[in-house]
């Protein structure tokens, strides 16, 4: 692809597989092993399948609000594949395929739903920011690690999310706007699932796409089938080859869709129609790429009941081992405000350790 | 005619009532228009009142705020919609240096009258940012008024009172309590004076100042002292800036003796203020030191740990026996 | 003028009057009859003179800082004299001359600079907000000034005011995007003076141009020449019209320098060329639009020097009764916080008036 | 040999020692590159160290600190600079939400050890929000430190300190006293540990804790009251988060009296957590009600007006006679 060639006020979106699984543009289809394509399948089955039971366990009251994933997968695992292990991902808080494909364990992912801070240790080694919550706050944190490797003359990127509620908030501005005036090499990538909770995405901003939106800061922007696993990949590796030369930030906007709730405490049905989500049912990324599959005769059916049957053993395994003995102990609540604890927090520490014994 | 509502419902009908009543007032921030607001406090306000009054917005607290300092010196009554109170700080700028000093600025030229509103408080095993209490923040700032209630009827009044208000103010709902209890509540409008405490239950042995969700943790405790013999004066103090002071120095002038409770973290928390107040009007009334029960100095815990932060009743009933026997 | 025959992004700029005082775009010259010449004429003196006078009262120690206006008279008189008296004005801090012709007293502008809160009681029905020092937080006020004008449906507009470095502040962003989404009769002027104090234009953003930023937003945005009085004023009444009509809001970037200092704390030579502010001497709008009133034989050298004469003396007046006669009582700083004073605040008061007259 | 400089050279000094000896010690912001910072704090120091380590950034607040975030979880040591204590406002949520939480949110994976450097105070007759003295609102926010020097020593061994720090510190500067006076500091780099206050003079009859600029106006008055035979014990707090409570404990115990002197509004301010601390730990020992002296609970006038605003030494020694005379 040449980003030149998707001039993103035109509303051209940059595909390669469409919604019957046949592949469009032939040329821009970066050669993958058979074994690599299963696996990528396989990521966007697992991540389907941890999102679905992090729904059934919430409404089982076994876990606290959850985020939902179903709809982004190839919007995720297709540029977060396009990363090499030494780049950073910096992440909003619905990147549940990227943090599986760049290898964050489950069950940290669900020890941070089940509500305790452990969660958000990375195993060593693991350049993955924690959810960042406060919307559009990330994007800074990616500016500046960015900015940071030219200081440090270190070559690897950033890879960051943003949601398109999100590129309406100051953050989002400034962090674009440092990145391009100090070639930060860093990937933007707005997540554009249509909706921010019930807000639709042509109320967010009045500019005709978002990828358009790099043009103010002179950063190349393309738009791209956010369903298409190909597409994501390909956009992203030419943005991270460009990024990694030194040639600075893009912007990509992934078009998807949300097909979920936003969180298990949302009823999307207040804000938008069946017939809506059903359309996008159609371009499902995962259905995209599992015809494609089948139609190289990639994919067999046994291949994907067995595959199903062992992640699903494996994410029950290791939801219920978290389940129940994860409460967080009263030190962990004051051990890492600061490196070393003050006086005033030890002093904290102990009265109400002692008020639990009973003492004074 | 029956009018029971909770908390929640009582912000909605305030909105209404003064909606009705007044076309200046209107309604927006993210999500509160088709959705209803994301705990339903806003629910039915777009359909009562149209777009052009009751609106959603593209997702930026600062510019929520920023665009209601604009509306309100052109003649509107903006009541804006944090989504929570954690969110409140991409406007905190918007909020300090223009919310709480235009009028000061221009010499009451031009005033933002103007109500933010924001859910606040743990207890609701949320993510992080969702259980904030930063109620002392907000009071330490020149120009605002900030106001907490802990019940349906004070809810509205007290909302009303502020969309009234000619000065801004910052009206933090205690989600927590959000559905807990129902009130009979007056259906037509009313007001109840912004600055002032209520006595909640009389006593003698020890005056005990809260406010928000603590409010039913310190009527619990109280139930556990007087069992042996502690009769505690709980003062809510309903508006924490500008502060009703008279309510609760009287009452420690009484007592002696004084414990503050609330959420947020000891250092600095809005419990400092009061037991410096207690200082300089009471000092020679004091038979025990003023005592904070709150939150610890520590970022709010995620869910699995939150229980351990929120004074439980059992907790505020210790402190309450340690200061009685002081 | 058509704004679509000026993309941002060709970095073509609107102009009308050329550096020597000719007219090069007859045909978008909108017609002023002498008097109106006249008194845009003077009053690009008259800022002048109050600007110079500021600085050599704040280099004599009788005055504070003072943020000169020096070099944008046109950008802001040729735009500001284009609104109606019903239509909101909402500046930074050096619209001095935008300020002048919207009939803001003299008077309250050196008593802001003199440091007494008095400079921004505005008189009655000047609808022209305060000085806001907070970098592009102003923006917000206009976006929402005019929102409520939407609301209420009326139909003034606002223009508002920015400077090249404030275009990198969130709420710039925030503010042109709610402006768009909302169709607020909003017009913002980045006044692009190349400096926000040391830091040059060209690393305040990577973008060509900040009229290309308006894209962003789908807003018309359009690239001015900032010294040319007409290009100024005929780019700004289309944007207004506009606005009035229901078009919403529109981008402006006046294109000019700041002769002077950042404000009488800053020495520029420690960050630009002589050279370079000469080349820009020379691109004077006043020098410009005299020339061009001087070919025309509307201006004479015997009104300009009565004129000027005219003007000192009644900037020294005005300035000399306000000087050392504008210290703020003691009531003054308590009795704006709040529309009633509250007990805590009546107490300091008394405490401390008690304190001054020696008593407990 | 010689090296005599004030409070804004031992700024700019105790950066460049650190630079030197550590690559990981980066500094930008707004105008402190080519300019050398408006106040001259970081003079030099891009000629010394590059572009590279010292550079300028567009106008955003919430940038400037957002990507030292950044920086340091990948492994630089940013300091940065807000211009004015009252810019510091957009970046709010970014010091909150993130600067002060990545350790706790991480368990320790992420830490963002960087220093943000803000002017601070009022008295320097300057424009609106250029007068700030809002530590209190910092230092309510676990997870943050709070430092403020008072001398050119102090400056720069405290300010070393905070950069060495594995935790962030907000280090404000009080610029009324920038270039006051000179002081004998050495050249090469040295510490003082964050967390110390400083006996800055002894005495018997009364305390008085106060920190920054208002350190001098304080050491004034006690010259005034000297002469009336009352001696205060002064001490420097120097840190304001977390506080080295032990410090003015011991010395209340002592004096029994205790007054807090500083510039920020009353309400809230640091002095109310002062009284509490005292309140709570030696109650006992009180002979009159620890009392404030402090801005008021108003804007900070502008320049006509600030001679009122700031605690004069004479406000300060009125009200030491007072307290003693209790
Ligand atoms: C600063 C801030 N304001 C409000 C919220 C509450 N909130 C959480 S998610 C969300 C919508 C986000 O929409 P979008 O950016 O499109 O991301 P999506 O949820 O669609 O993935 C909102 C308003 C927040 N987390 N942070
Ligand atoms: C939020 C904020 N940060 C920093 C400052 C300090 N400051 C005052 S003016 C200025 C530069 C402004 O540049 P620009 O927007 O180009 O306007 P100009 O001064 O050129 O008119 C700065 C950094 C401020 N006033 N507000
Ligand atoms: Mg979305
Ligand atoms: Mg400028």
């Amino acid at each position: 692809m040449r980003f030149e060639d998707y001039k993103p006020s035109e509303e051209k979106h940059y595909s390669i597989l469409n919604s019957n699984g046949q592949i469009i543009t032939e040329e821009d289809l970066l050669s993958f092993s058979e074994e690599e394509l299963l696996y990528l399948y396989r990521t966007m089955l697992y991540t389907r399948i941890v999102d679905e039971k992090a729904l059934s366990y919430q409404r089982q009251g076994r876990m606290l609000t959850y985020a939902p994933n179903i709809g982004q997968e190839a919007a995720q695992i297709g540029s977060a594949y396009a990363m090499e292990k030494e780049d950073w991902l910096v992440p909003a808080f619905r990147e549940l395929g990227a943090w599986l494909i760049r290898g964050i364990p489950l069950k940290n992912i669900y020890l941070y739903w089940y509500g305790n801070e452990w969660g958000s240790y990375m195993p060593e080694g693991v350049k993955v920011l924690p959810v960042s919550v406060p919307i559009a706050s990330q994007l800074q944190h990616a500016t500046g690690i960015g900015m940071a490797n030219n200081i440090k003359g270190e070559n690897n990127v950033v890879v960051t999310y943003v949601g398109d509620g999100g590129t309406s908030q100051g953050d989002f501005h400034e962090a674009l706007n440092f990145a391009a005036v100090f070639k930060a090499p860093v990937v933007f990538i707005i997540q554009n699932n249509q909706y921010a909770i019930s807000v639709p995405r042509k109320e967010q901003t009045a500019s005709e796409t978002l990828a358009q939106k790099a043009i103010a800061y002179n950063m190349p922007g393309v738009l791209v089938d956010g369903n298409d696993i190909f597409a994501m990949y390909s956009a992203t590796k030419e943005a991270i080859d460009k990024a990694r030369k030194g040639e600075g930030p893009t912007l990509i906007e992934a078009f998807t869709y949300r097909l979920g709730a936003h969180t298990t405490s949302d009823d999307p049905t207040k804000y938008r129609e069946d017939k809506e989500v059903e359309e996008w049912e159609k371009k499902d990324p995962i259905l995209r790429f599992k015809k494609y599959l089948q139609s190289k005769e990639i994919l067999t059916e046994e291949w994907e009941k067995n595959t199903q049957k062992e992640i699903e053993k494996e994410v029950v395994y290791t939801f219920e081992e978290i389940e129940d003995k994860s409460d967080t102990s009263i030190e962990d609540i004051f051990n890492y405000q600061y490196e070393t604890m003050p006086p005033h927090l030890e002093e904290q520490l102990e009265q109400y350790k002692s008020f639990l014994e009973g003492g004074k | 005619m029956a009018n029971k509502l909770n908390i929640v419902e009582a912000v909605n009908q305030a909105m209404i009532n003064e909606m009705e009543k007044d076309e200046a007032v209107v309604v927006y921030g993210e999500d509160v228009g088709v959705e209803g607001g994301v705990f339903r406090a806003t629910v039915d306000l777009q359909k009562k009142f149209g777009k052009k009054r009751v609106f959603d917005t593209p997702l930026a607290e600062s510019a929520i705020v920023g665009t209601a300092v604009g509306m309100a010196i052109n003649g509107l009554k903006p009541i804006v919609e944090m989504q929570f109170m954690g969110f409140s700080y991409p406007a905190f700028n918007q909020i300090i240096s223009h919310v709480a000093r235009m009028r000061n600025r221009t010499r009451g030229r031009f005033t933002v009258p103007m109500v933010i509103r924001a859910p606040y408080g743990g207890g609701i095993r949320a993510l992080e940012h969702h259980s904030e209490s930063t109620e002392a923040l907000y009071s330490h700032i020149p120009g605002l008024k900030v106001v907490i209630p802990s019940t349906p009827y004070d809810t509205k009044g007290l909302l009303i009172a502020a969309i009234r208000d000619p000065d801004p103010v910052m009206f933090l709902e205690p989600k927590r309590i959000y559905r807990a209890f129902r009130q009979e509540v007056p259906e037509e409008a009313y007001e109840l004076p912004i600055g002032k405490a209520k006595v909640v239950e009389k006593g003698e042995d020890i005056t005990i100042i809260t406010w928000g969700a603590m409010v039913r943790d310190v009527q619990k405790a109280s139930e556990t002292v007087k069992k042996k013999g502690i009769n505690p004066e709980i003062i809510d103090l309903r508006t924490i800036s500008p502060m009703d002071r008279e309510t609760f120095i009287e009452s420690v002038k009484k007592t002696g003796r004084a414990i503050i409770v609330h959420e947020a973290p000891k250092t600095l928390g809005v419990g400092a203020e009061i037991v410096s107040i207690i200082n300089e009007k009471a000092f020679l009334y004091l038979e025990a030191p003023p005592t904070r029960v709150t939150g610890f100095d520590t970022i709010f815990p995620l869910p699995r740990g939150e229980k351990h932060y929120i004074p439980s009743p059992e907790r505020i009933a210790k402190t309450i026996e340690d200061v009685v026997k002081f």
